[in-house]
C-alpha cells in the first residue's frame, strides 16, 4: 500500500482485503442513556476511517468497546479476523489495536522516554529475574526496544523533551507523545480521539502530517475522531456520523458534507 | 580486629569497665571512686511507663543514699543517673541502647521487662554483666547474672491460691491474665496450687484495653468461679472486677502485684473491689513500716505513694550487697562482681525482705524464694493497701520444684 | 479594568515561564489571547486568579491590578469574591459530584443568587439540566467542557477567564459557546478569552494578545490581528491569496515563524 | 437469650464510641483525603482534659470545656502542620498526623501521671433494669449521646454550602480554590469538627474504667469502621462503628464456645475480620462512593 | 520506520551519549559515578565506627532492605501498604525457624546456613503477597491501606497465638542465625567484632538489593509499575495486565520484606512477636515517604534518617539545660527525646514534602541552571 491513499484505494482494499477491524450493530447503555445504539462499519487495510458527531453522540464509546473498556450490551467487534468482545483490554492491545485519549492519558510522572517504552510493553519477552539482574535479555531487548523508540522520538520531533516528565510538557506536546506511545505499539490499527482538540493551527498541521504518513508510509490504518472539520474533511477516506449513539450518515467526506441531517445535528453554521 | 570492652581499662583513671577513681559526675565525696550502673526502663510510651517511672526514681535515691552513707566499702560511690535509657518496651531498641552503654557501665541497676531482657542476656552473660531485672518472671531464677528480689509471679499465686483455700474454700479457680511471661507465668502458678489442692482449674487469657475485657468478664459471669487470680493491668482490673460484680458475681479476686493501682479505689469499680478484692504481692507496700520502708519515704520525700518506688528500692538491696562484697574481695570487675554475686546467700533488705530472698548461690530450686503477703484494699493506706498476711510460703510453694520457668508450663 | 503589569513567573524556583508579560482588559470587553501551546497562557491565567502556588510557582515581579487595586498575593476565594471567576483548562469538573453538585460549588461565593444561575445556565446549557442528576464524571468531553464554563458562571462573575472553553465542543456548539460568551459580554461580563480557534476568538474580540514563550509579541485590535498576514497564515491557516489551505497540502519540513528568535 | 441481648447492648455502647471516633476519621477525608492518626491523640487528650476539669466544674461543665479545648488544639494543628500541606500528596500529610500524634500523646502522657485516671462521670457502672435486662447507665448515655451528635452533623452537612465545599475540596484542591472554596477553611472546620467528636469519644472511653496511657489504643478500632462504612460516608461511619462494636462484643461473649479453634482473643482482630469480609463483597465499604473514572 | 536510527547525539541533552547502552546505564553521570563511589567508600570505613553505632547501622542498613521493598509496592507501583510489618513477620519467622535449634523450646529445623534461610523467609513472604495481591488489586487508595493494616493486626494475632513458632508475646523466641560457610556473622572473630561483621554483611546484602531494584525499576516491569500507579485504566489498554502487575508487586514487594525481617533480628538475635505491629509498618512508610517516593537511594536515605533519628534526639535533650533527667518531672529528657522524635518528622515533612530526594532535586536544578537564578 503506497502513499496518494484516499478514497479509491481505500475503495479497492475493501473489496480485495478482508477489513481490519468490523463493528457489528453495537448497542451501549449506562443506566437509562444509551450511549451507543446499534453502530456498524468496517475500516479496511490502510484506511483512514472518521468518525464524527456531536457531544455526547458516543464517539469516544465506540472507541471504548473497540479496545475492551466497556462492554456493550449487544453486537459485535472483529479485530483481524477474531472476534474480540468481551476480551481484557491488554490483550487486545498485544494483538496490535492502539489509541490515544481524549482527554490526556499519559503516565504523567514518567519522562517521555518512558511513555513511548511503555507502548512497547507487550514486544519484551523477559521476566521478573532477568530484570533484576539486568543480565543478557533483559539488556538486549531493552536497547532494541530503545533503539525503535528513539525512531518515533525523532519521527514526531520530541527529541527536545525526551528526559522531561510529562506532567510538565505543555498540551499540544503531550498530544504528540500520546501518539508516540501508541506508535511504539507497533499496532495494526490506530485509533485517534480528538488528536488535535486544544492545539493551534500550526500544531494541528503538523499533527495532520504526522497522520498522513503514518497512514501512508507505514500503511497503519486509521480511525480519527475530531471536531475539527477542516483536518476530518481533507483527511478522511470515509467519515462515519453518529448522533445520540445512532449513525446517520456513512460516506465519502464530500458526501456526508452537505447531508442536510449532519449539518442540522452536527455542523450548524459555525467556523 | 579490636576486641572492645575492656580497652578502656588502659585509660587513666578507669579501674575496670564501668569503675573509675576519679569521682561520680554528682559526687558525695570527690575522694572517692566511682560505680557507674545502667538503667534500661521504659520510661515514656511502652506499657509499664506508670510502674518504670517511679522504679526509676527510686533506685536514684537508693544509691543517693548510699553514696551519702560512705558509698561501697569507703572506696567508692555508685552513679545510676550517667546511663539512664529509654527502652519503650521493645527489644529491639531495649538492644540498641544496651550496646549504647554497655561499654560505660559495670552492671544493670535495672533491666525492664522479660522480652527486653531477653533480647540482652546472651550479651550479659558473655561479658558477665550483672543486672537487676525489673519483673518477677520465673525465668530470671535460672540466670546467674540476673539478681532478682521477691518471689517470682509463678510463686505468688501459688500461695494466692492457697492462702484462699485456707481462708476461701474454693471449689473452683480461674487464673484472669495477660499473655506471657508475666500473665502466663501467674497463671501457671494458680494452675499448679490448684492442681495440688484438688481444685477445678480454668485459665482465661486476656489482652490488655479497657473495651477488650468483655470476654473475660463473660467466662468470669457465666462460670461463676469461686477464686479468680487476677494478672492484669489496673485499669483491665477495674474493668474485669467492676463489670463482672455489676453483672451480680460474687466471687472472691486476688490479683497479682501489678495488678494493683492505688487509684483504683476512686474508679467506679471502686465498691465491688472493697468488696471482693484482695491483693497478693511480693513485698510490703509504702506504708509499712521497716527501716527500710522508712528509709525510703524519708530518701523520697513527698511524691505520690506508689508500690513502684517499693519494689525498686528493694530490687537495689542485692546489687549493694554484691558491689560491697567485691570491692571487699578486691576483684574489681565484671568477673568479680558476678563471683560476688554467686557467693551471696543472703541480703540485708532493712527488713523490706527476709534475709533469705538475697540466695543467689546454688541451684535455681533451692536458691528460689518463696515467700509473699497478701494485701486488702484500704483507702486509708497511702498505696490502699494494707497486709492482711505477712511473708508466708504456702504448702504449693513449699512442695513446688523449680525446674524450669512456670510460664512454659501453662 | 484587569490590568496585568510587566508580569514574571517561576516555576519550582527555577523555570521562568512568564518574561514581563503586560496587558489590559477594559471593563466591559472582549480581548482574546492566542499562542502556541506553552507559551504560558494558561499560567498567566493561574496568575490572575492566584493558582499559582498551588504548582509551585510564584510571581517573582511585576503585578496585577483588578480596577487599580494589586490583587497578585491574595488568595484564590478572595479573588473569586471580587468578580473574577476562570474556567481552568482541561475541564476540571469535579467528577465524583453530580452535574447539579458541580454548579451548586460554582456558586459557594454566591449563595443568594444560587436559583437563578443555576435557571441561567440551564438556560444556555439544556443538555446539562437533562443530566443534571448524573455524575458528572461519566459525562462526554464535550459535556464537561459546557459544565465547566456553567459552573464558572455560577458565581455571577464581573470578570471571566476563559482557558480554551472552546476544546473539544463539536463546531455547533463552539458557535453556541461563541454567541454565549457575546452574551455574557453583553449581560456586562468582562471577558479574558484563551484560546486555540484564532478565527472564533478574533472574531468576537475586540482586541488580541499573541504570546509566545513567555512574551507577548502582538499586541492589536482584533480586526488588525485578523488582517495580519502572520496570523493569517499561522492562526487562520489561511494561504497568501486568502483561501483556506488543505492540510494534506501542507509539508513536513514547513518553515516555523517565530516572532522573535 | 438475656445474655446475647446484654452483650447485644454493651456492643451497641462501645460501638457507638466507635462511631463517635469514626465520624471524627471520615469527616477529615472527606475533607482532605487523609486519614488522619492524630484522632487517637486526640481522643485520649479529651479524656484526660475532662479527667482534670471535672474535679473543677463538674463532669458536663467539663466535657463542653474539654470538647471546645481539644477542637482548639486541633485546629491549631491543622493552621501549623497541615494547612501547608494544601495540594501535597495524601500520605505525606497523613504520615504528618503520625508525627503529630506522638507528640500530642507525650504530652498528654505528662498529664496522666502514673495512675489511672477517673473522668468522674456521673454513671459508674450502675445498670439500669430494662426489660428484665441489665443495662449500664453509661451505655445507655453513649448511645443516645452518639445519636444527637450525628443529627446535628447530618444536619450540618445538609443544610449549608460547607458539605459540597468539602467533598469538592477533597477531590480536586486547585479546581475548589477556583471556585471560591476557602480550602484553608474547609480544612480548619473538618479538623475541629474530628477535634471536638474524638474528645467526646474519648470521655466515654473514659467512663467505667478510667484513662491510662495505653488507652488511646481503642482508638485505631474506628479504622476498620470507616472501611466497613465505607471512607468518606457518615452514615457509614455510624453504621460502621455499631456493626463492629456489636460482632466484637458477640464473638467476646461466643466465640470461646463456638469456635474455640480460632485462639484466644479472636475478638481482638474481628473488627478487620469484619471488615475484610465486607470488602469481599464491596470494595468501597456499605456506602462508600466508588472513585469515578472514564477514558 | 521512515527515519533510520541513528544514535546521534539527541538535541537537547546536556550530555553526548554515543550508544542508548550508556545512556541506559544505571550511572549514566560522572557525577553518580563518583559520588556511589564516595559513598561507598565512607560506608566502608565506617566500619572503625564504635561497636553500637555500628549495630545501628547494620540495622538501619536492614531497614533499608525493607523499605526499598516497600517503595516497589506503594512508590512505584502506587498500592499503599500499611501492612509491610505484616511480610517482615513472615520472613523473620521462617528464617528463625528454618535456624532453629531442633531441640528448642520453640519450632526449629537447625539449618544455619544463610544460602537456605535467607531466600526461603523471602520466598515464604512474597507467596503470602501473592496470597492477599487479589484482593488488593480490587482495592484503591487507603481502602487498600488500611486493609493491609488489618493484616498486620490479623497476623498479630495469629503469631502471638502460635506460641510454638513464636514463643508467645512477652516470651519470644531466638532469631536466624547469620552463618555462612561455617563463619558466625554474630560472634566476634578473627576479621573483627561481632558488631563489624554484621555491619559488612548488611552492607553487602544492602548494595545487592538496591541495585536489584534500581534495574527493577528501569526494566519494563518498573516501567509498568509506574503505569499502573499513574493511570491503571490507560496502562491495561496499552498492553498491561493489571491483576498480574499488581500481584507481581506484592510479591517483589514482600520479598524484600521477608529477606529484611530475616536479618534485622540477627543483630539483636532474639526477638518478640510484639515487633510486628502498626508502628513497625509507619516507620517503613515514613521511610519511603521522608526517603523520597519511587527512589531507591531515597529508601536508603529516609531508612538511615528514622533509624538514627532517635539517637540523634537523645543527643539533643543534652543542649537543653532546663529539662530535668528526673522521670516523675514533666517534661524530661526522655519524653522529649519522643517528642522531638515526632516533632522533626512533622517538621521535615512540611518543608519539604518531596523528602530527602526532593532537596537533592532542588540543589540539582538550581546547579543545572546556574548561573540564572531560575
Ligand atoms: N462510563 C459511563 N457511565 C455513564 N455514562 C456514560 C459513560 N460513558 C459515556 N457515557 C455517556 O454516553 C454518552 C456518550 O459519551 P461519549 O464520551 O462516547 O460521547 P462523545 O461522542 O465522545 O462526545 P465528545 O465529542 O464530547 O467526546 C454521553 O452522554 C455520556 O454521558
Ligand atoms: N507546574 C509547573 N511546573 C513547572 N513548569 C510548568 C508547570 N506548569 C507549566 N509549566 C511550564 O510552563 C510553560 C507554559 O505552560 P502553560 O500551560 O502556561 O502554557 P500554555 O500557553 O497554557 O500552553 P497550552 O496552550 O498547551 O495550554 C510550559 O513550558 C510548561 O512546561
Ligand atoms: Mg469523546
Ligand atoms: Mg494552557
Amino acid at each position: 500500500m503506497t502513499a496518494g491513499g484516499g478514497g479509491p484505494v481505500a475503495a479497492e482494499a475493501r473489496g480485495a482485503v478482508p477489513p481490519v477491524l468490523t463493528v457489528e450493530d453495537v448497542g451501549l447503555s449506562f443506566a437509562g442513556v444509551k450511549a451507543i445504539d446499534g453502530v456498524s462499519f468496517a475500516v479496511a487495510p490502510a484506511e483512514l476511517f472518521a468518525v464524527i458527531g456531536p457531544n455526547g453522540a458516543g464517539k469516544t464509546s465506540v472507541f471504548n468497546v473497540i479496545s475492551g473498556v466497556y462492554r456493550p450490551q449487544r453486537g459485535a467487534v472483529t479485530f483481524l479476523g477474531e472476534d474480540v468482545l468481551g476480551r481484557a483490554p491488554h490483550r487486545i492491545a498485544a494483538m496490535g489495536l492502539a489509541r490515544t485519549f481524549q482527554n490526556v492519558e499519559l503516565f504523567h510522572n514518567l519522562t517521555v522516554l518512558d511513555n513511548l517504552m511503555l507502548g512497547r510493553h507487550h514486544h519484551f519477552g523477559y521476566g521478573p529475574l532477568s530484570a533484576l539482574l539486568w543480565l543478557g535479555r533483559a539488556r538486549r531487548e531493552e536497547l532494541a526496544a530503545r533503539a525503535r523508540v528513539e525512531d518515533i522520538i525523532d519521527f514526531l520531533e520530541l527529541a527536545a523533551w525526551r528526559r522531561h516528565p510529562v506532567r510538565l510538557l505543555p498540551y499540544g506536546v503531550q498530544k504528540r507523545v500520546e501518539l508516540g506511545r501508541a506508535l511504539a505499539m507497533e499496532p495494526r490499527l490506530l485509533m485517534l480521539d480528538e488528536p488535535v482538540a486544544g492545539m493551534n493551527l500550526e500544531e494541528t498541521e503538523d499533527m495532520a502530517r504526522y497522520i498522513l504518513d503514518i497512514r501512508d508510509e507505514l500503511g497503519i490504518p486509521v480511525v480519527l475522531v475530531d471536531h475539527d472539520m477542516g483536518l476530518v474533511m481533507d483527511l478522511a477516506d470515509r467519515v462515519l456520523v453518529l448522533d445520540f449513539g445512532r449513525p446517520v450518515a456513512l460516506g465519502t467526506p464530500a458526501e456526508v458534507q452537505h447531508d442536510p441531517k449532519v449539518v442540522e445535528a452536527y455542523l450548524g453554521g459555525a467556523p | 580486629g579490636v576486641i572492645r570492652g575492656d580497652d578502656e581499662e588502659g585509660q587513666k583513671g578507669t579501674v575496670t569497665t564501668g569503675v573509675t577513681n576519679d569521682p561520680c559526675p554528682i559526687p558525695v565525696d570527690r575522694t572517692k571512686g566511682c560505680i557507674y550502673l545502667g538503667t534500661i526502663s521504659d520510661l515514656t510510651s511502652g506499657p509499664f511507663a506508670a510502674l518504670a517511672v517511679p522504679i526509676t526514681q527510686a533506685q536514684k535515691a537508693f544509691w543517693n543514699r548510699v553514696n551519702r552513707a560512705g558509698g561501697i566499702g569507703g572506696k567508692y560511690e555508685v552513679d545510676v543517673q550517667a546511663y539512664v535509657r529509654d527502652n519503650k518496651y521493645n527489644p529491639e531498641t531495649h538492644n540498641q541502647v544496651y550496646q549504647e552503654i554497655k561499654d560505660n557501665v559495670l552492671g544493670l541497676t535495672q533491666t525492664l521487662g522479660s522480652p527486653t531482657t531477653a533480647a540482652i542476656i546472651a550479651d550479659l552473660k558473655a561479658n558477665s554483666v550483672v543486672s537487676a531485672p525489673a519483673s518477677w518472671t520465673s525465668a530470671w531464677e535460672f540466670e546467674d547474672v540476673i539478681v532478682e528480689s521477691g518471689a517470682n509471679y509463678c510463686i505468688e499465686s501459688m500461695n494466692a491460691v492457697d492462702y484462699a483455700v485456707e481462708t476461701y474454700r474454693p471449689k473452683t479457680v480461674m487464673a484472669v491474665h495477660y499473655a506471657g511471661d508475666y500473665g502466663a507465668d501467674a497463671a501457671a502458678g494458680a494452675k499448679i496450687a490448684a492442681e495440688r489442692n484438688g481444685l477445678e482449674f480454668t485459665a482465661v487469657e486476656t489482652p490488655s484495653g479497657a473495651t477488650e475485657q468483655g470476654r473475660a468478664i463473660t467466662e468470669i459471669t457465666k462460670n461463676k468461679p469461686d477464686l479468680v487470680i487476677l494478672t492484669t493491668g489496673p485499669a483491665d482490673a477495674a474493668a474485669v472486677i467492676g463489670q463482672s460484680a455489676a453483672a451480680g458475681f460474687e466471687g472472691r479476686f486476688i490479683g497479682t502485684g501489678p495488678t494493683w493501682n492505688p487509684a483504683l479505689l476512686q474508679s467506679p469499680a471502686a465498691p465491688a473491689i472493697l468488696a471482693l478484692y484482695e491483693q497478693s504481692s511480693p513485698g510490703r507496700p509504702w506504708g509499712a513500716d521497716t527501716p527500710g520502708h522508712k528509709a525510703m519515704r524519708d530518701a523520697l520525700g513527698d511524691v505520690t505513694p506508689s508500690d513502684g518506688y517499693t519494689s525498686g528500692w528493694s530490687w537495689a538491696y542485692p546489687l549493694k550487697a554484691a558491689l560491697e562484697k567485691m570491692v571487699a574481695g578486691g576483684d574489681i570487675s565484671r568477673k568479680g562482681l558476678l563471683n560476688a554475686v554467686k557467693s551471696l546467700t543472703t541480703v540485708d533488705y532493712e527488713g523490706m525482705l527476709p534475709p533469705e530472698a538475697g540466695n543467689f548461690s546454688g541451684d535455681p530450686d533451692a536458691a528460689t524464694f518463696r515467700q509473699t503477703l497478701i494485701n486488702k484494699p484500704d483507702k486509708a493506706a497511702p498505696t490502699g493497701v494494707t497486709v492482711v498476711r505477712d511473708f508466708f510460703t504456702g504448702p504449693t510453694a513449699q512442695s513446688h520444684r523449680m525446674d524450669g520457668p512456670c510460664f512454659g508450663k501453662l | 479594568m484587569l490590568e496585568v503589569r510587566n508580569l514574571e513567573v517561576v516555576y519550582d524556583d527555577v523555570m521562568l515561564v512568564l518574561r514581563g508579560v503586560s496587558l489590559r482588559v477594559p471593563a466591559g470587553s472582549i480581548v482574546a489571547l492566542l499562542g502556541a501551546n506553552g507559551a504560558g497562557k494558561t499560567t498567566l491565567l493561574r496568575a490572575l486568579s492566584g493558582l499559582l502556588d498551588v504548582h509551585d510557582g510564584e510571581v517573582t515581579k511585576g503585578s496585577v491590578l483588578l480596577d487599580g487595586e494589586p490583587v497578585h498575593g491574595l488568595r484564590p476565594a478572595q479573588i473569586v469574591r471580587r468578580g473574577v471567576s476562570q474556567v481552568m483548562e482541561g475541564r476540571r469538573i469535579f467528577a465524583e459530584l453530580t452535574v447539579e453538585e458541580n454548579l451548586r460549588v460554582g456558586a459557594h461565593t454566591a449563595a443568594r443568587t444560587l436559583a437563578e444561575n443555576l435557571d441561567r445556565v440551564y438556560g444556555l446549557f439544556p443538555l446539562l439540566k437533562q443530566r443534571r442528576a448524573n455524575v458528572s464524571g461519566y459525562l462526554s468531553g464535550g459535556e464537561q467542557q459546557m459544565l465547566a464554563v456553567g459552573r464558572a458562571l455560577m458565581s455571577g462573575p464581573r470578570y471571566l477567564l476563559l482557558d480554551e472553553p472552546s476544546l473539544g465542543l463539536a463546531p455547533s456548539l463552539v458557535g453556541q459557546v461563541r454567541d454565549l460568551v457575546v452574551e455574557i459580554n453583553r449581560q456586562g461580563t468582562t471577558v479574558l478569552l484563551v484560546e486555540q480557534n484564532a478565527p472564533m476568538a478574533l472574531s468576537i474580540a475586540a482586541h488580541g494578545y499573541v504570546m509566545e514563550t513567555g512574551k507577548i509579541v502582538m499586541d492589536r485590535p482584533a480586526a488588525e490581528l485578523l488582517a495580519d498576514d502572520d496570523i493569517k497564515e499561522f492562526y487562520l491557516g489561511l494561504g497568501a491569496e486568502g483561501a483556506a489551505r488543505s492540510f494534506r497540502e501542507v509539508k513536513h519540513y514547513r518553515r516555523r515563524k517565530r516572532w522573535l528568535s | 437469650m438475656k445474655g446475647v441481648l446484654e452483650s447485644l447492648i454493651r456492643g451497641l455502647g462501645n460501638g457507638s464510641v466507635y462511631a463517635l471516633l469514626a465520624l471524627g476519621f471520615v469527616i477529615i477525608y472527606k475533607a482532605t483525603r487523609v486519614i488522619s492518626f492524630a484522632q487517637p491523640a486526640f481522643m485520649i487528650a479529651g479524656a484526660v482534659a475532662v479527667s482534670h476539669l471535672a474535679q473543677v466544674t463538674g463532669f458536663y461543665a467539663a466535657v463542653l470545656l474539654s470538647t471546645l479545648l481539644i477542637a482548639g488544639v486541633a485546629l491549631a494543628v491543622e493552621r501549623i502542620a497541615i494547612r501547608p500541606m494544601v495540594g501535597r500528596p495524601v500520605f505525606v500529610v497523613a504520615i504528618i498526623t503520625l508525627g503529630v500524634d506522638v507528640v500530642v500523646r507525650v504530652v498528654v502522657n505528662g498529664f496522666i501521671g502514673l495512675d489511672v485516671r477517673q473522668v468522674g462521670d456521673p454513671w459508674g457502672l450502675r445498670p439500669v433494669e430494662f426489660a428484665g435486662l441489665a443495662v449500664q447507665q453509661r451505655w445507655v448515655a453513649m448511645f443516645l449521646t452518639t445519636a444527637v451528635l450525628v443529627t446535628l452533623l447530618f444536619a450540618f452537612f445538609r443544610y449549608t454550602r460547607y458539605g459540597l465545599a468539602m467533598r469538592a475540596a477533597a477531590f480536586d484542591q486547585e479546581t475548589a480554590l477556583a471556585q471560591g472554596v476557602s480550602v484553608g477553611t474547609v480544612f480548619a472546620l473538618s479538623w475541629g469538627l474530628a477535634g471536638g467528636l474524638a474528645a467526646v469519644a474519648g470521655t466515654f472511653v473514659g467512663t467505667g474504667q478510667g484513662v491510662d496511657q495505653l488507652t488511646w489504643i481503642i482508638a485505631l478500632k474506628a479504622l476498620p469502621a470507616i472501611i466497613v462504612g465505607g471512607l468518606d460516608s457518615l452514615g457509614g461511619a455510624v453504621t460502621g462503628g455499631l456493626v463492629i462494636g456489636v460482632v466484637e462484643s458477640l464473638v467476646q461473649s461466643y466465640q470461646g464456645d463456638l469456635a474455640p479453634w480460632l485462639g484466644q482473643n479472636f475478638a481482638v482482630v474481628t473488627p478487620y475480620a469484619v471488615m475484610l469480609l465486607v470488602l469481599l463483597v464491596r470494595p468501597y465499604g456499605l456506602f462508600g462512593t466508588p472513585e469515578v473514572e472514564r477514558v | 520506520m521512515t527515519v533510520t536510527r541513528r544514535a546521534r547525539r539527541p538535541a537537547g541533552r546536556p550530555l553526548l551519549y554515543t550508544s542508548y547502552s550508556q545512556d541506559m546505564a544505571l550511572l549514566d553521570t560522572r557525577a553518580k559515578k563518583v559520588w556511589l563511589g564516595v559513598l561507598l567508600g565512607v560506608a566502608v570505613l565506617s566500619s572503625g565506627l564504635p561497636d553500637d553505632l555500628l549495630i545501628l547501622l547494620a540495622g538501619a542498613y536492614v531497614a533499608a532492605i525493607g523499605a526499598i521493598g516497600l517503595n516497589i509496592v506503594t512508590g512505584y507501583a502506587g498500592q499503599v501498604s500499611l501492612g509491610h510489618a505484616f511480610f517482615v513477620a513472615v520472613g523473620a519467622y521462617t528464617a528463625a525457624a528454618i535456624s532453629g535449634d531442633p531441640g528448642g523450646r520453640v519450632l526449629g529445623f537447625g539449618i544455619t546456613s544463610m544460602l537456605v534461610w535467607l531466600p526461603a523467609a523471602g520466598l515464604a513472604a512474597a507467596l503470602a503477597g501473592v496470597v492477599v495481591a487479589p484482593l488488593a488489586a480490587r482495592l484503591r487508595g487507603l481502602y487498600l491501606a488500611v486493609v493491609t493494616l488489618g493484616l498486620v493486626f490479623l497476623g498479630e494475632h495469629v503469631f502471638k497465638e502460635w506460641d510454638h513458632l513464636t514463643g508467645g508475646p512477652g516470651v519470644g523466641r531466638p532469631a536466624a542465625v547469620p552463618e555462612l560457610f561455617g563463619f558466625r556473622f554474630d560472634a566476634d572473630s578473627a576479621l573483627g567484632t561481632r558488631a563489624q561483621s554484621l555491619y559488612m554483611l548488611m552492607l553487602v546484602l544492602l548494595v545487592v538489593f538496591a541495585v536489584a531494584a534500581r534495574n527493577l525499576a528501569r526494566s519494563r516491569i518498573g516501567r509498568a509499575f509506574s503505569a499502573i500507579r499513574d493511570r491503571d485504566i490507560a496502562a491495561e489498554v496499552i498492553g498491561v495486565p493489571l491483576t498480574r502487575y499488581k500481584t507481581l508487586a506484592f510479591a517483589i514487594s514482600s520479598f524484600y520484606a521477608g529477606c529484611a525481617g530475616a536479618l534485622l533480628y540477627t543483630i539483636t538475635g532474639f526477638f518478640d512477636p510484639g515487633s510486628f505491629n502498626l508502628l513497625m509498618s509507619v516507620q517503613f512508610i515514613a521511610m519511603v515517604l521522608i526517603g523520597g517516593v519511587a527512589t531507591v537511594s531515597g529508601s536508603i536515605a529516609g531508612a538511615l534518617f528514622i533509624t538514627l533519628l532517635p539517637r540523634l534526639t537523645q543527643e539533643l535533650p543534652a543542649l537543653l539545660p532546663f529539662v530535668s533527667g528526673d522521670t516523675t518531672q514533666t517534661p524530661n529528657v526522655f519524653q522529649i527525646q519522643v517528642a522531638l522524635y515526632g516533632l522533626l518528622i512533622v517538621l521535615f515533612l512540611v518543608f519539604e514534602p518531596r523528602g530527602l530526594f526532593g532537596v537533592w532535586i532542588r540543589a540539582r536544578a538550581y546547579w543545572r541552571s546556574w548561573p540564572f537564578s531560575y
